[in-house]
């Protein structure tokens, strides 16, 4: 095992991750801007380095300041968290040819996986459904004409290098279809350096689900169920939910076993999601992340396992601790993002903190790096906060989640924390009757 | 009996150079007349008392908070190993008193195996060096001081 | 010897002064007059923003901070429902402007079932009744001024 | 179910109960002194009415208030808690004859086993070891010695009516037996107004282990397995973990039956908890709680079961939402009790709280009222926050507890903490090696 990680993130996950390091006996060392010199990850972890200013690209996105801070400090393996490098082909290369352990998948697998073509080329291969389509890029209009007649319309252009909700169109007859691709490459070439196109069919009211896996080093490869993550706004989650309300307990193992042997044969290892449109019963892959997701914690109340703290173990060439049949699903949770923005308008709102409590009692977890006093900087993502409450069964966890959120005090700021308690008393959302476009709608109609 | 006289603009003005100045309290006196304003600030809470995370290691020279802000002081531009010369066998870079030009090698610091030479960004006399050979360094820390 | 002058403008000025300026003491002296006005915003943490428990239900007579902290007010011995008379059909114990003596009956407190009379704790002039008849009392509650 | 309860109780459990409530859709009444104003469970409750003056005499234990209280509030039922009117048989019966639901067994139940006497002697024919002994007061030296004779030396004189430590005497030998009843009857009679006293075997190096158990009001009975309070410091529980460290499966199971047993044939109603000692293999009883314990939540964190919840169903009729075969035991759990007071002399340190930060994350619970600018009133219990932390093993927790134990934040005052993090760092602590009477030794030893 490791004696020391150097964690490569800031905020919430950074926390989470020296949390579980401090609990299987890890020494962390931070790594932070100047702007999160007071971060409560910097404050705790065994040691700390600056790696530069406010600016992810000098700071969290700089490579050789990340790679010299591992070898000042004497780190054995480094931890990218979500977001920032850790879909990063070339740093997962990089810290392996400085003789650390990245923990999170290969280097080849996260190039594979990163583009969205070969990706579904891939998977497809190995059983898991994906959305009828190009089956690659599309080279010309007479092309996509047949391809978009054969799969019939709607149908949605996307950009091969693409991810988060850009470089998309959908089109709905032939008529928009040539200009829909030219506006499409021209996006993808200016945003992604790659103007690489695709076309599949369009779903109009799909769920977003999402299947957990973990894979270790000696060929054994589980699911740890689905996760909801439907509640969408601009492509970004808001809310998520395990299990899934609209799947049952057949589907779930039909499906999970899926993706398992996908996973096996992909010889894929670490923790992994493979994102889903759910519609009428049947699943189309999206894209596959490969690295800790934010909506993590859902999974780890439903199963009662430690999902960083396997990672950690299965990188570190240890067996994964339990096999398929150890994994039991208890009860339901679900994740609220608290963010540092207005709760309808969105519009940023960063600032000193004044009083903060958090919820407390049976039932409820929070993640967060916030404290009485801290300082959001005005320089990095708005999550301030995840609010994650479990129940024996959903309506539970929902009345759970109900007090949970009107205990939970932030001042100083605003946060969306009252998004939440509007949308959860919501019939929709009560019966758990959405899609991926609810979300979208109901903001609307609230102006 | 006369009114009082509050000169109601030099209170305001008092006001404004309260919080100007972050003093708490300002009290003028001209003649027989005085006048005193006074505010209570930052009874905001402190920040959390949980410990410290310790530096990665003290620097070789004591560095003190007047060598950190002082104008003269070059920072450190990253992460990495800094050497005071190009190779064991050879001769420091700088050392304390010598004069330097705009551009000149001062140290190097090494970060992924490349060696990283950090260069005067001002010319002027060498008057004081806060890190030994082979000292880890963080972005920002203090190098040497140029005057 | 005089009355002592307060001139009230000047203060209540003051006053709207100290809350523009965010001050929290203005002293202003003009020869031998003096006035010093001072508002302890009291940043101490500020009361954690949970909605607040509503009261249980509202006094009949708007009760001011006065009413509570006169030191002619009788407060409720206990919690239950007050009844100003002995029964529907009597009349009211007391009314305002009425005489009492030290241990006169003023109202009833009705808690489990049992009927709790309450004393007067000195005599005086009944000034201000702060209750209704049937209302909820909780301990601590000010039901009359006697003065 | 209920419309509205009040809570009979001030502090952590106050609150505990305010939120198992809204997680019902229950409105809740908080009644408080006027030194608990600003109490949490004050201000979050539905309604509040002050009862009193400080004195807990005056106001917490004043029951023609809280009746009063809860007829002008209209409540349906009333939580006594714990500490308190929670065993007193007395309330249990007026609040009945005031017709509003008592939340808690009947107050002959109450009666029965506040008597220590008869309590052992019901217990004993139902089937329930009880450590031998007089088998009742003891009338005279004659028969004491007799008795002491039979069950071996050193034995212990007790008081019938004596509780948490007061009104004991162990004897060594026969020629201090004598004075040793003498003093002890004077001691009962000045606290207890009754001196009878009986003589039971003395153990020498017990485990205190109690079974949690709940019954409804169809007949149903189910044992939640056990807890391990055996870190006492003068009778009072300072950590508790569950399961027992001591204990196997098998043992487990079976003493769950002859417990679970014995409460049907009790006709016991709600929760309980029935306290043993343990030595050598051996259960003896020491007495039954008729009430919610203070370690309630190690027991709701091992078996995903909400006590309160359902304790709160049981009495408004309902039956029990589980049988004993849906209750499966996951993982570890330990509470660490933090009282305001000098982590190793014990002197009450009430006051303002400066800072306070609460730790978070996976499987970390805080159940507690206090707040940053909190002021904690000196006239009740030093204990303000429990921090109860799980894990799948007895070693993630133990970890997990160090780790949580170093993020939590209370300043302005002295807590526990220290203490704790002191103990979980003992080599006895870690083993699960430990009896009765170890924390005294370990704080002797300190000095």
């Amino acid at each position: 095992m490791f004696d020391k990680v150097l964690i490569a993130n800031r905020g919430e996950i950074a926390l989470r991750i020296h949390r579980a390091c401090q609990e299987m006996g890890i020494a962390t060392v931070a790594v932070h801007s100047t702007a999160d010199e007071d971060a409560m990850h910097v404050r705790l972890a065994n040691e700390s380095v600056c790696i530069g200013p406010p600016a992810s690209k000098d700071s969290y996105l700089n490579i050789p300041s990340i790679i010299a801070a591992a070898e000042i400090t004497g780190a054995d393996a480094i931890h990218p968290g979500y977001g920032f490098l850790s879909e990063s082909d070339k740093f997962a290369e990089i810290v392996a040819e400085h003789k650390f352990e990245f923990i999170g998948p290969t280097a080849d697998h996260i190039r594979l996986m990163g583009d969205k073509i070969s990706a579904k080329k891939v998977v497809k291969k190995l059983g898991i459904p994906v959305v009828p389509g190009s089956d690659g890029e599309v080279t010309g209009i007479m092309d996509a004409k047949k391809i978009a007649k054969d799969i019939g319309y709607p149908v949605i252009v996307k950009a091969a290098s693409g991810g988060g909700g850009r470089g998309m169109k959908v089109v709905h007859s032939e008529n928009e279809l040539d200009s829909a691709i030219k506006a499409c490459k021209k996006e993808a070439g200016a945003s992604f350096g790659d103007d690489a196109v695709y076309l599949e069919k369009y779903l109009t009211l799909p769920r977003h689900i999402e299947f957990q896996i973990i894979a270790d080093k000696h060929g054994n490869v589980c699911h740890l169920g689905e996760r909801d993550c439907s509640l969408q706004r601009r492509h970004q989650k808001v809310l998520e939910e395990a299990p899934s309300p609209a799947l049952n307990s057949a589907e779930r193992t039909r499906m999970g076993d899926v993706v398992s042997k996908a996973i096996e044969g992909l010889g894929y290892i670490g923790v992994g999601t493979i994102e889903f449109l759910y519609e009428n019963g049947e699943f189309y892959f999206i894209e596959m992340n490969t690295r800790l997701q934010v909506e993590h914690p859902i999974t780890e109340m439903i199963t009662g396992i430690d999902l960083v703290r396997e990672q950690i173990r299965v990188a570190s060439g240890l067996p994964l601790s339990f096999s398929q049949e150890d994994i039991k699903f208890s009860g339901h949770a679900i994740e609220c993002r608290i963010n540092a923005e207005d709760p309808f308008t969105f519009v940023p709102s960063p600032g000193k903190i004044g009083d903060y409590h958090t919820p407390g009692g049976l039932g409820v977890r929070v993640d967060s790096g916030i404290y009485c006093g801290y300082t959001i900087p005005p320089y990095y993502d708005s999550m301030i906060a995840k609010l994650i409450v479990h129940g024996k069964t959903r309506n539970e966890c929902l009345m759970r989640l109900r007090r949970a959120l009107g205990e939970y005090v932030i001042d100083g700021i605003k946060t969306t924390i009252p998004l939440h308690q509007s949308l959860i008393r919501e019939t929709d959302f009560i019966n758990g009757a959405y899609d991926i476009h609810w979300l979208e709608n109901y903001l609307n109609n609230m102006d | 009996m006369s009114k009082m006289f509050v000169d109601q603009d030099v209170i305001r003005d008092l006001a404004t150079l309260l919080n100007e100045t972050d003093l708490s309290e300002i009290e003028v006196q001209d003649g027989e007349r005085k006048i005193r304003v006074v505010r209570n600030i930052s009874v905001t809470a402190a920040p959390v008392a949980v410990a410290a995370a310790p530096a990665i290691s003290a620097p070789a020279a004591p560095e003190t908070v007047a060598d950190k802000d002082h104008p003269g002081t070059v920072a450190s531009p990253m992460v990495g190993t800094l050497y005071m010369a190009a190779d064991p066998e050879s001769d420091d870079f700088i050392k304390i008193g010598d004069e330097v030009a705009v551009g000149q090698t001062l140290m190097i610091i090494e970060a992924m195996k490349v060696m990283n030479q950090i260069p005067a960004p001002k010319s002027g006399t060498v008057t004081k060096i806060l890190v030994e050979n082979a000292q880890p360094v963080e972005f920002g820390d203090p190098l040497v001081i140029i005057e």
